[in-house]
């Protein structure tokens, strides 16, 4: 079960995995883009530490504290995505302390529905939308006795091998056409890197 | 290459105190953030023009704030776009009443951005237009010019802006002429050595000591392709060669070129390339009515170069050469 | 450091041509001397303001001919002397027939050849006066403040000559009033990164990667002392500290000042040292009335950068704020 | 006897040692100046080279090539007092082919006039003018016999170790004041250097 406790061990986890991949996160960035995304993940993952003391029972503060927290500290797209999807979470849990199964479900489909909004992605652009869609499909495959950190290993895994030799579509990568084919998209590489630290 | 800064954190802070410091009839600082910029005399009853982005690329882009340029702008952190909220206030303060027209790049982060702020402002009653400048031909090809990045060729969307709303031009026609300037715009680019993100502290790319990057982004995004550092005159027929392909100009064409500087690359390098840029267009019979040579859109001490051309016609024309004031852009 | 360069015996040939090519409203070739550069529209009746140096140094010295600035200009090759020929001609191209005030900067080479070229054009009819710019704090003590090297100081000495002179002011008097403005003017420098002469093709000196030198002159002569790299604050204080020691300004003064790159240091830097060069004034109730930040006289990609300092009485300041035409001063 | 084709073969000679030296020479004016003494002299000296097929018998037409030579390539204060210098000798060798001891005196006299009153500076300052004074020194002091290569070899090395602990009072170099004590003057330095060529 979801609530602040976990909340704040993931984020805290997630700050620590964040400082060992900088390197690797901005590296991967750089070979399309301009190599920041080891900076973005990292600056917010610290401001999110940072006001960590002030989060609450109520989910929803501290996921409107999280977007706050990638407002101030990113310029990237990445940043600017996960903050507006931390903002309509937050919308989503006014009041909830806890979350089962079915609202992680739902965290990851307005996380999904805010990244299509806002960054005008398709499922199939080779981006951190396609990561969240296996997690999704694998939530909603395994409803009993989920361990929620193997299930987003693996998803964000499987989302990296199944789009090996496929083009990115979307952002700076977009350019390096028959290039991105060999490269993971880095936003979805960070997922996959980052979800090793869920418990 | 060593920077004559204080700590990093404050790099942007203190480099925006500076300009406002330093020029106080041109720029004033936002009363309600101090990450936006706005012309110290008001304008009224005219379109607001409005910008923002990342720092590290002044002039670009706080620097073009003036009489005939920007109204006001969102300055964000070192090659990363401004917040919604220092955006949405931008808008506010570059309002003088008739709507305002957003003028940024063509960047993930800065158009998400920008669209949030100018819904949060149309729920005040800003009624906004915006142009994503995408004038960078190596960024997407010509089917895809709307994928475009905006680099050097901001400055004269600016310009145009800024002067068509000085004239009292409406939002909607401020908009079609900003436009047009940018369907009429193709710049071109070279990296010839990386600049060091002041929080980094090393080189965001390596090139060797004999290569170059075309396309390469002003913030060290890669280009189209590594080649070999040739003579200048090689190398500009070659960029002039990718600009034709791209963008048919005749004959009796006129246009103003901008040869830009991305940092360290000197002013007697740009006369080069451009003595060389004028003979090519010259051998076309294409006339160059006025060319822009200097530091006008930079990423830190990067060196290199690029090269834009806006096709002119009679509207582009008067707007580009329209009086304005600002210390980045002489008349 | 990579140069957009073709041959290097080119450069400063090529570098001009694309001055000329891409403002020929404001430059032209002298039709007797291809190093000589001079207005597009020729002054009448006035005293004529030439100066001359070496390249690499754009926009010092050519780039500031124009209305309001110099009628003429003799260009050297890099970091050297123009000769005596081109020198005299410039000297003819600048006169209109009211006299010639020479402008131009402490170094041997050009003032040798400078008196030689007054002499040659004097047995032709031309009157001709010498203002010889010595702002360089670092270079000699006060005492032989006649000894000290001309650098970023030129540009305002440039801009006071050609008001004087454009307002109707006899030989005498432009000589007077420019020759008070050098008396007004220091500037102190710091390098922090050699450049490279393009026929050379190596740095002309090596700084350790945490070291500055205080007082480094715009050809790379050493200065008065290697320290390290600190926090620009710091800097700024201990430059300042060095100005104060040497010019003593009170209470009620006016100056203006100029933060000037090297090249390759960035504008974000220029204006981080604005800023506090600004708090120290205003805490010594000195009025800055005007602040120029740019990149007015470079030494190539070196990087680095200086502060001046000219202290204002009215027709001093009246001359600065004057009409002027020119890409490289905003009035 | 000083005539055409000494003169000739000693330009050639003064150029591969100016080649040889160009490091030492930039290095030198690097301590203290701008560096670029190597450069002011292997250009003259090439320049004069590229001429040296359109020497007369006429010596003073040889000399102002010369002159005119570092008039074109030098703009360096060390290429105009030796442009000035040449010119000056040119004047006075008008309709000469040949000099004797006595002009060869009279030669180093004027350059040293030229250089006093086109450089401002006076003996004692250690500059190139010190080395001709000890050159022409020497000169006077050995009429018969003369070794014209050892005299200016030995003048020249007896005129650096006459400076050595002494200020430079002149150019560039003054403002480092003790620092210059240890320095040889890069000109003086030059003249020695290049002495070693004459026959
Ligand atoms: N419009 C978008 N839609 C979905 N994902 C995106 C979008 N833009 C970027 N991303 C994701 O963010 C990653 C890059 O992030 P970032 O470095 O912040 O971009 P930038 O620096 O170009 O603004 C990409 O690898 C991709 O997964
Ligand atoms: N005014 C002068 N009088 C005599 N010799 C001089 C003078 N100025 C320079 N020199 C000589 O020339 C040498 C330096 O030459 P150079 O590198 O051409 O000077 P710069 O580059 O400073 O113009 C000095 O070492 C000195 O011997
Ligand atoms: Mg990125
Ligand atoms: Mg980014
Ligand atoms: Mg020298
Ligand atoms: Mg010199």
């Amino acid at each position: 079960m979801f609530n602040k406790l976990v909340m704040i061990d993931v984020f805290k986890n997630l700050l620590s995995k964040a400082k060992k991949s900088y390197d690797e996160f901005n590296t991967a960035d750089g070979k399309i883009g301009d190599g920041d995304l080891g900076i973005t993940i990292l600056n917010g993952l610290e401001e999110i530490n940072n006001n960590i003391d002030k989060f609450k029972d109520d989910l929803s503060i501290n996921f409107m504290l999280c977007s706050q927290a990638f407002v101030k500290k990113s310029g990237s797209s990445f940043g600017t995505l996960v903050a507006f999807a931390f903002m309509n979470i937050s919308k989503d849990l006014k009041g909830k302390n806890t979350c089962d199964h079915e609202d992680i479900i739902n965290i990851i489909n307005i996380a999904m529905e805010t990244i299509q909004e806002r960054g005008k992605t398709k499922l199939g652009d080779k981006t951190i939308l396609d990561s969240l869609s296996f997690i999704l499909n694998n939530l909603k495959a395994n409803k009993n006795n989920v361990n929620y950190s193997e299930l987003f290993k693996s998803s964000t895994k499987e989302a990296l091998d199944a789009f090996k030799g496929k083009k990115i579509l979307i952002g700076r990568a977009r350019m390096f056409e028959e290039k991105t084919k060999e490269l993971d998209d880095p936003g979805m590489l960070a997922l996959s890197k980052l979800s090793e630290v869920f418990k | 290459m060593k920077k004559i800064i204080n700590n990093p954190s404050d790099f942007v802070e203190e480099s925006i105190q500076g300009l406002v410091i330093s020029h106080p009839e041109i720029y004033s600082f936002a009363n309600d953030n101090q990450r936006v910029i706005k012309r110290t005399s008001k304008a009224k009853n005219k379109v607001g023009i409005v910008s923002g982005g990342g720092s590290g690329h002044l002039p670009v882009f706080t620097g073009y704030v003036g009489k005939g340029l920007l109204d006001a702008c969102a300055v964000g952190s070192v090659f990363a776009s401004p917040s919604v909220d220092q955006i949405a206030s931008a808008i506010r303060n570059g309002n003088n009443g008739s709507g305002v027209l957003c003028v940024l790049g063509n960047y993930g982060g800065d158009v998400m951005n920008f669209e949030m702020a100018c819904e949060i402002v149309k729920s005040e009653g800003i009624e906004t237009r915006m142009i994503i400048v995408s004038d960078d031909i190596a960024s997407a090809s010509n089917e895809e010019k709307l994928k475009r990045r905006g680099i050097a060729g901001l400055i004269f969307t600016f310009k145009i802006a800024g002067a068509s709303s000085e004239n009292g031009a409406s939002l909607e026609e401020v908009y079609n002429l900003t436009l047009k300037a940018n369907n009429n715009l193709r710049t071109i680019g070279v990296a010839v050595s990386s600049c060091i993100l002041p929080e980094v502290g090393k080189p965001t790319f390596e090139l060797e000591n004999d290569e170059i990057e075309i396309g390469m982004g002003i913030h060290g995004e890669p280009g189209i392709k590594r080649e070999k550092l040739r003579k200048a005159d090689l190398l500009v027929d070659d960029l002039c060669k990718i600009i034709f392909e791209d963008f048919e100009l005749s004959n009796s064409d006129k246009v103003s070129i901008m040869i830009n500087s991305l940092g360290a690359t000197p002013l007697e390098e740009l006369y080069i390339v451009s003595k060389k840029v004028n003979e090519i267009f010259s051998k076309k019979n294409i006339e160059i009515v006025k060319s822009y040579v200097g530091r006008y859109a930079t990423s830190l001490e990067m060196a290199g170069m690029s090269i834009s051309v806006l096709k002119l016609d009679d509207d582009l024309k008067k707007a580009l050469f329209d009086h304005s004031e600002c210390p980045f852009w002489i008349n």
